[in-house]
This record gives structure tokens, sequence and C-alpha cells, in this order.
């Protein structure tokens, strides 16, 4: 029989990887529901962040924490202008044209990784690494507790842009409504950047909070990919409450599943997931349209 | 105020304006008549930037803005209130009004705010739900409402009475003429004929591309062409 | 040939379509019209089953075909086109119009043959090797027509022909539709351009906002006073006097 | 003999000459080129002619490796036996793949992500469970005798992959000439329209999944016994799938030669980026600088030359 201390243990473990997904998944799903495009290449960008996070630290020993407000500006600056330059250009009128160019892009950035980092893991040796928290049964690794945090912090951070400033509702408005924004004077083709900036500077965090506690690869991103579209399309695509639910069902979801089937057939669940709900629930569990 | 001169315009290919003359003076309802497909929301939408046109002039307090972006538009006070509202559904009533004065008149805005609701007190009641969730009426008041937000010096509006009971068409147009009677100019794109003829100074007839016929409003309903260009007989 | 009885079609609580019915007998060219937004495309595709009726039935030919897909109604020997032309882009007429000439045989020498006869009937066989893409608006709608014609059908549903055509190009195409029935096609076609109405077809339907408020010839339907609302708004009927 | 007829012979001529004349190495090279062209032109029936884009499509190639391999290293089966029992396995996972997403109404982007998610869930079976040996993978006990699949000297399975490579052309040229290959044209171009003028849609999108799943099987059975040795991520990685979409997209996806067009590029591109390493010394690593020149290469062709490196060559019919 499963002790329930253990059970207890997996489900926090699940939440807390959930808080990273949450971040990683409101990034993709802002993108589709502004854009209504499929970032493919979202798994690799979070790899190039994470990669800014690490040299950052091994050259000029910045603290990961700390180099949050830089390598999410930097990470925003980054999406605004590769949408600028190309993914805002090329659609043609077909979307699978977007995933196409984004997957050109995921194979550049990895590739471009492999060819100058080299395929070794890299980690980041920080003093409060080993530090750990004890709750319940469970014990868990200070930083992540930091990360689950801070993820929050910085999601509810967004919501409140979106909410109450004038971009964050112009954001909104675009979404749904392109013709009627327009009319009322707003820079659709700017908030398009603006989105895909944002998207992308999610990513910049998440990269910060992850470097601690997680590794680098050139491949570090497909981890991310197929578990992020998962969210997305779980929450329903375009959904924030969805992304924010949908990443910490599959948190626990891939924690529970690791414990019970193992690791190698735990990561199974994420998959079908994906399937089923795109078979049979498309608008996933708060999403308006497919 | 507003003149168009030999605007043409479409989509891709398609030319639908061929060659379009039409003037908005300042102060003045000009009611924008003609059958469906004629052309009345391309040429709204030249207008408004929302395309560039093919070839011709627009002219915009004297300042040519064929081809200028939407947001400058908006800007220099030309702004349309759409067919089919286009209102901003997953937003509040007040954050679709807020967003009126994204580009212009955002100083006021918290007058502005407080003149249009005392306009439209059913918005009033309703600041807090989303626009996807009014009924079209509401919607089309909230339309207009995010239209004037913006401090207009000439509003396009397109369709405002479709879809709406004949009660509150009535009330519509009753709208219209007391915001021309502040000041506004106003180009009014409508299919109802009869009440906008009644309502406008002056107006013109649209017809497959072109101006079939235009003059004062008061002579344009006894003109017997009106009807053929609607019924073809 | 075509008995629609009591049609319904809702989107999300909207009636786009309330309980319509027509009848189109055979040999006949049958007009639809309407102002903005009156249904009439909807009707069109629930009619060719683009759209699942949410309620009435269509009977095409005294077999009953409503709900059926597309491809069966298309089988049965009725096809439709499209308002927003929708040309195969990049490949030629001639490829364009013998995927609608496939729907009668799979041998390629004879779909190529019937392609090129529904062209000269059409009078495109001076673009057979243009690309669906690179062809006007006349050329889209020609090619519309064409592709529709090659599947050998004796009902045509078309959906605004006319709309985008300069008036030469109306005449010409008015001509194609003529030429059509000629050849045993029946037609129902929805229509804005109201001379073109009136010069083609024998009959007309009139629907408002979803309902079906008129029928007969196109004189008496320009006369009827609830069309005359309909088309030019309340209190019309009474101001306007023909 | 009309021009296009004569290049095709001389190209075949070239083709059968070819690896009597240059080293071992380079016929290996010529082998890869039209293995590569083949399971390329496999993707290329179902995401260029049909313009079902899959992300996904190595869930295909995997199926007819480890069948094959399965009946042959378990069962003792023969491999030229295992073939085509691997190559139907293709087609039914095609067709079931097929109606599971197109009876879902899965078009564009999400029709691409879910062969994605199934080639991952096969990934992770094949890596889990015990018949296909797990993570270990599979290892064909090597007897070089061509009754066993297996070829002492490399020019017979170059011989083998170019014939495999002209049936994929084969196929491809049909499909430019039938009735089906119009419909899946038709298809593509614009699905309203296709249905409109009689076209069964889903019929048809569940035909050409169950081919191009085939064909695709057929490829991994032909993989398996060059390198006899399969593991997951050989059979079912992400890898796979990206290359048979590049060769096609960067070839020219939809044309009949641009898989093998793409192939030959990817291949020459290697060889470049091989004889760059070995002068840089930097660039220790190949696959990586060939792979962003390709990646740089699908980006440009998405954004500005629709139908790839075929498209330089053919002249589309342009109206003045």
């Amino acid at each position: 029989m499963l002790d329930p201390a253990f059970l207890f243990a997996g489900i926090l473990n699940g939440l807390l990887a959930g808080g990273i997904y949450v971040l990683v998944a409101v990034g993709l799903t802002l993108i589709y529901g502004v854009l209504h495009i499929i970032n493919f290449a979202h798994g690799s960008l979070l790899m190039l962040a994470m990669y800014a996070v690490f040299w950052l630290w091994r050259l000029l020993g910045v603290d990961p924490y700390a180099a949050l407000p830089v390598v999410i500006a930097g990470a925003f600056a980054f999406g605004f202008v590769l949408y600028r330059l190309l993914i805002g250009r090329y659609n043609h009128g077909r979307d699978e044209n977007i995933l196409l160019i984004t997957l050109g892009l995921s194979i550049v950035f990895d590739n471009a990784a492999l060819l100058f980092f080299g395929g070794d893991t890299q980690t980041i040796d920080v003093p409060y690494a080993g530090t750990f928290v004890e709750i319940g049964a469970a014990f868990l690794p200070l930083p992540k507790i930091i990360s689950f945090v801070a993820s929050l912090l910085i999601c509810a951070a967004l919501g409140l842009y979106m909410a109450w400033s004038d971009t964050g509702k112009a954001i909104r408005a675009v979404a749904k409504e392109r013709q009627g924004a327009r009319l009322v004077g707003i820079d659709v083709e700017n908030i398009f950047a603006i989105s895909y900036g944002i998207g992308i500077a999610c990513l910049g965090a998440a990269a910060c909070l992850l470097m601690p506690t997680y590794y680098v690869t050139p491949t570090s991103g497909h981890a991310f990919v197929l578990v992020a579209f998962t969210i997305v399309v779980l929450g329903g695509m375009g959904s924030f409450v969805g992304a924010a639910v949908g990443g910490f069902l599959i948190g626990i979801t891939e924690s529970l599943g690791g414990l019970f089937l193992g690791e190698q057939l735990g990561q199974i669940g994420i998959s079908l997931i994906f399937i089923l709900i795109l078979l049979f629930k498309p608008t996933g569990l708060f999403g308006s349209k497919a | 105020m507003l003149e168009i001169a030999s605007l043409r315009a479409g989509y891709g290919a398609i030319e639908v304006l061929r060659g379009v003359d039409l003037a908005v003076g300042a102060g003045e309802i000009v009611a924008l008549l003609g059958s469906n497909g004629a052309g009345k929301s391309t040429l709204n939408n030249n207008v408004s930037g929302l395309y560039r046109p093919f070839g011709g002039t627009i002219r915009f307090d004297g300042h040519d803005i064929a081809g200028a972006p939407s947001t400058r538009i908006v800007e220099a006070g030309l702004v349309q209130v759409p067919e089919g509202r286009r209102v901003f559904p997953t937003l509040a009533v007040r954050d679709n009004l807020e967003l009126g004065s994204y580009r212009r008149g955002k100083a006021a805005r918290a007058q502005n705010l407080e003149r249009v609701l005392a306009m439209f007190p059913r918005l009033k009641e309703r600041l807090t739900q989303s626009a996807g969730t009014l009924s079209g009426g509401e919607q089309q008041m909230l339309a207009i409402g995010r239209g004037l937000m913006a401090e207009p010096r000439l509003l396009i509006l397109d369709e405002p009475s479709l879809g709406l009971s004949p009660l509150l068409v009535e009330e519509m147009f009753g709208l219209i003429g007391q915001l021309n009677r502040q000041g506004l100019a106003i180009l009014l794109v409508e299919q109802n004929v009869v009440q906008s003829l009644a309502i406008a100074h002056r107006a013109y007839v649209l017809e497959n591309g072109r101006i079939a016929l235009s003059g004062k409003a008061s002579e344009l309903a006894e003109h017997p062409d009106l009807r053929k260009s609607y019924l073809g007989h | 040939m075509l008995e629609v009885r009591e049609l319904s079609k809702s989107f999300g609580g909207l009636k786009a379509v309330d309980r319509a019915s027509l009848d189109v007998k055979p040999g006949e060219i049958v007009g639809l019209i309407g102002p903005n937004g009156a249904g009439k495309t909807t009707l069109f595709a629930a009619i060719a089953g683009f759209h699942r009726p949410d309620a009435g039935t269509v009977v095409f030919e005294g077999k009953p075909i409503t709900g059926l897909p597309p491809h069966r109604i298309c089988a049965a020997g009725m096809v439709r086109t499209f308002q927003i032309t929708q040309p195969f882009a990049s490949i030629s007429v001639r490829e364009n119009i013998m995927v609608g000439a496939y729907h009668q045989t799979a041998d390629r020498k004879r779909a190529m043959q019937e392609a090129e006869s529904v062209a000269e009937m059409v009078g495109m066989t001076d673009q057979l090797d243009q690309r669906g893409a690179d062809l006007t608006v006349a050329g889209r709608k020609r090619l519309e027509l064409a592709r529709a014609l090659a599947t050998g059908p004796r009902l045509l549903l078309l959906d605004e022909v006319m709309a985008g055509l300069n008036p030469t190009e109306i005449v010409e195409i008015v001509g194609v539709i003529k030429d059509i029935r000629q050849a045993g096609v029946t037609i129902l076609l929805i229509e804005h351009v109201m001379q073109a109405v009136t010069s083609l077809a024998e009959r007309v339907y009139v629907l408002n906002q979803g309902r079906m408020i008129a029928e007969g010839t196109p004189a008496a339907i320009a006369d009827d006073p609830q069309v005359v609302e309909a088309y030019l708004g309340h209190g019309a009927a009474k101001v306007l006097r023909a | 003999m009309s021009r296009p007829l004569l290049l095709c012979a001389l190209g075949l001529a070239a083709a059968i000459v070819y690896p009597l004349l240059v080293p071992n190495y380079l016929v290996n090279v010529g082998m890869l080129i039209f293995f590569t062209a083949f399971i390329g032109q496999s993707w290329n029936i179902a995401g260029g002619f049909a313009g079902q884009t899959s992300f996904g499509h190595v869930v295909f190639f995997g199926t007819g490796a480890y069948t094959s391999t399965i009946l042959q290293v378990t069962y003792g089966w023969n491999p030229w036996l295992a073939w085509p029992v691997a190559t139907a396995m293709g087609g039914v996972v095609g067709w079931m793949i097929a109606v599971l997403s197109f009876r879902a109404g899965l078009r564009g982007s999400y029709f691409a992500l879910i062969t994605l998610a199934f080639a991952e869930v096969f990934r992770i079976l094949a890596n889990s469970v015990s018949f296909t040996k797990g993570g270990l993978g599979m290892l064909i006990k090597a007897d070089q005798r061509p009754i066993n699949f297996q070829f002492k000297d490399p020019i017979w399975i170059y011989y083998l992959a170019l014939l495999l490579c002209i049936v994929s052309l084969l196929v491809a040229w049909h499909l430019t000439r039938s009735r089906f290959g119009a419909r899946l044209i038709a298809i593509r171009e614009n699905e309203d329209a296709a249905r409109a003028l009689g076209i069964d849609v889903f019929a048809e999108k569940v035909k050409v999944l169950t081919l191009s799943g085939a064909m695709c099987a057929a490829g991994g059975t032909f993989y398996a016994q060059k390198y006899l040795y399969i593991d997951p991520w050989i059979a079912f990685g992400v890898d796979k799938s990206v290359e048979m979409l590049l060769v096609s997209m960067v070839g020219g996806a939809g044309t009949i030669f641009g898989p093998l067009i793409g192939s030959f590029t990817l291949m020459g591109i290697n060889e470049v980026t091989r004889a760059l390493a070995s002068v840089v010394p930097a660039f220790k690593n190949v696959q990586p600088l060939s792979l962003v020149v390709y990646g740089i290469m699908l980006i440009l062709i998405v954004a500005r030359l629709p139908n790839g490196l075929m498209g330089l060559f053919a002249r589309k019919p342009r109206n003045a």
C-alpha cells in the first residue's frame, strides 16, 4: 500500500514544479490568445534564456535571482525583435506557416547552442541549493519553494498589468477584436510584438527560477515543449486561468505518474492527456472556442 | 471637413469603389445610402485607415490621410463606430469605454466617461459586466460611447440601427440628432433610408461602387431613382 | 425538384434562418434575395449540407437529403458555389475544373475533356493554363461556376456570382448563366445586384431576418410593401411611392 | 523523348553507375540520400500533396522498424517476410491516427501537434515495455546474406535504396495525374471548396495518411536492416520526424522531386560542414552546423519560397 505521507510529498512536489510550468504556459497561452499562433520555439527560447542565466553566473558571478530583471528585460526585447523581424511577417494566412517558422527557429537555436556551448550539462552552484524545508513528511529544497512563490508573484503581477494598464487592456482587446482595436487607434502590430515579447519575458523569468535547481543542455527546451502545449490545451488555448490550473494539474500528474509508473513510463501521462484533450475536448477546461 | 475625391478602393484584386467623391462639412449630418455590396463599408474602412486605397484622395481638415495608419486618423479626431459594433467582448464595459480614449482624449478621460454614462444610463448600470454579455442595443450604445470617448470631430456611424428593434431604432436616430446638435459632424451609413433622410442634411446614394445620386436629403427622399437603386425597379 | 420546408438554423441563440421554405422546379432560375444579414448564405449552407439544420427538411428530386454531408448531396446532383470565391490557388484553371470533373469519371483523359468543354461554356478557354491565384475577380467567379458545373449537377446553387463585378462583367456572366440553364441545369441564386436578378429569375424569394417574407415575380416583389420596408427601412412603403 | 523524360533517364543512369565509380564511403552517402528521399516522400504525400502537416511522422517509421525487428528477433521470421507486415502495420497506425484526428476535426497546427504527441507516446511505450527490450534497444544478429536482408557489399543496399526512391517517385508522379491526387491537392488548397465539389474529405485524408504511414514504415524496416540496431530514440525520436519534414519542405513540398532534392541538399550541406570541421577545429561537432543552416533554409523557404528549391527550377505559368 502507498503511504499517504508519500503521496502528500508527491503532490507537494508536483505543485512546486507546476509553479514554473504555469509561468512557461502563461507565456505560450498569451501568445496564442493574442496572435493565434502556436509558438513551437517556446522550449528552445526557454533553453536560450537558461543559458543566458548560466553565463551571467559563470562569467559575471550574477546570482540567478538577481539576474531576474535583466533576463526578463532581455527576453522581452529578444521576443519583440523576433516578432517584428520574422514571425509577424510571414504567416501568409496559414497557421502551419508560423508553426513551421517557429520550428525552424527552434532547430536553429538548439543546434546553435550545441555548436557554441557544446552538449555538456551545465549547472549553477548556489550556496542555498542544499537548504531544505520540512513540510509535513516532505523535505523540499528551498530554491524550489522560492521559485514556486516567485512564479506565482510574477503571474499575479502580469495579471494585474493585463487588468489595469492601458497596454494590458489593449492586448486583451486585440485578442478578441482586432478591427475594433484598430478603430480606437490601437497599433495592433505593435501590440502583437509586445505580446510576443511578454510571452518570451515569462520564459526569461522561468529560466532564472529554474537554474538554481535544474540544469541546462541544448535539448533542455524539449522537456518543456510538450508539457507547455499540454498545459495550454488542457486549460483552454488562450486562457490565463486555464494555464494556471493546467500548470498545477500537469505538475501533479507528472509527479504522481513518476511515483506510480516509474520515471520512464510516467511521462506518458502528459502526452496522453494532450491527445485525449485534443480529440475529445479541444476547448480545454476554460477555453471558449478552439 | 472631410473631402473625398475620385476614391478607388477594394480588396486584393477586387475593385469595389470606382471613383467616389464625397464631402462632409462641419456640423453636418451626411447620410451615405446604398444597397448591400454597393461599397459603403469599403468606403468607411478606407477613410478610417484599415485599408489603403488604390487611388484618389481623402482629406481631413485639409490634410491628405489616404493610406495613413488608423492610429494617426483616430489621433486627428476622425472616429468610426463600425458595423456590427466590434466591442471588446471579454472586457468590462468600463474598460471598453476607457480604451476609447487609448489614442485621443486621454487627458479628459474621467470627465468624458461621466458624460458618456450620463448619455447612456443603461451602460452605467453595467459598468463591470463584460461587453459580450450585453444585448445588441446595449452593445450599440457601448460602441457609440466608446467612439465618443475619443472626443471625435467627425464620427462615422456604420449601420447603427442594424439588428435593433423598431423602438430602439427610433431611440438611436434621436440620439444621432442630439449628438449633431451638440456640434458633432456625422457621416451616417445606413440601410434605413427613410429615417436617415429624415435626420440628415445631405445624402449620397452609392450604387455598384459609384455615387448614383446626391443632394439635399429632403429632395432625395422624393427622387424616383432612389427606389430603383434598391429594388431594381 | 428542390423542396425546402420549415428550415431553421441557429447560432448561439441567434436564429439565422427561421422556418424558411422554398421550392425550385426543374428548368427554373429562382432568385433568393434579402438585405444584409438576412440569412441567405446560411440557408444555402444548410441546404447544401455545410450546416446541419436544427429543424425542417430538404427534399431533392423526391429524396430526403436533410443533414447529409456535402459530398453526398453533390453526388445526388446538387452543388453550390461560394460568395467569396475559393479557387485552388496553386493549380491551373484546367486542374481546378478537373477536380469537379473527376466527380463524374476517374479517367484523367475524360476529366480533362470535360473540363475543357465546361471551360468553353463559361468562356475560360483562353485561361486554362493560368494559375487559380492569378485570375481576376471575374475570372474567379467563372472558375467557381465552371468547377461546380463540371461535377455534372442538375441543380446549381449560386451564391452571389456577381458581387464585385463591374457592369460589363455582370452582363457577360448573366449570359453565361442563361447558357447554363439552356444546357438543362436548374439554378437557385443568391444575388444583391437587383438588375441581374430581374433579368435572370422567373421567381424570387425574399428572406428578411431569417424569415421568408415574400415570393413572386421580380416585378411583383419590388412592389410588395413588406419587401420595400425590409430594404429601405420602417415607414418606407408609405413615403416612397413607385 | 521529351526533355523532362530525358533528364530522368540521364539521372537514373548516373545513379546506377555512380556506386561503381566511387569509394564505399560515398556509396553510403548516396544510399542515405535515396533513403532519406524515400521517407521524405512518405511525409510529402500527406504533408505536401494533401497539406496535412505532420510533426510526428516518425511514429510510422518506428512502427515499421520495431514490427519487423520484433518479428525477426523474437519470433524468428525472415526479414523479407516481416517487411510487408511492418509496412501494413504502418498503414494501420496511419489509419488509426487519421480516423481519430480527422474525426475530431483537427486541422493545421493541431494536427501537427497531435502527431507529435502520438510519436511521443510510442517512444515512451517502446522505452518502457518489455517486448521492445525497453531503452536498451534491439540488436539484429549480423548474418550478411541477401536472404537475411543483409548485404556484404554496400552497393546492394544502395541499389535497394535507389529502388525505394524510384517507387516513391512513381507514387508521387501518379498523384499528379490521378483522381486521388487531384482530390488531395484540392483538399490542401481549400477544404470547403473540395467538399462542395463532392469530395469526401475525411475519407481521402484517411486514405492518404494510411498510404503515407505504410510507406514510412517500409522505410523503418529498411533502416533497421541497414544498421541492425534500433532503440526508442532512433525509431521514435523527434529528429527523424523533423528530417522528413525538412527535406520535403526545403526541396519543395507537394512536388514530385522535392524530397529527393531536399535530401540531396541536406547531405550536401552535411558533407560541406564535415569538410569545414576538418579545417576549422572549433567546429568539431558537425551535425549542429548543418542543421543550423537547414533551419535557416526552412525559415527562408516558408517565408519566401513556398515551393521550396523546386520553385527555383519550375517556372510557374504566370499571366501578365
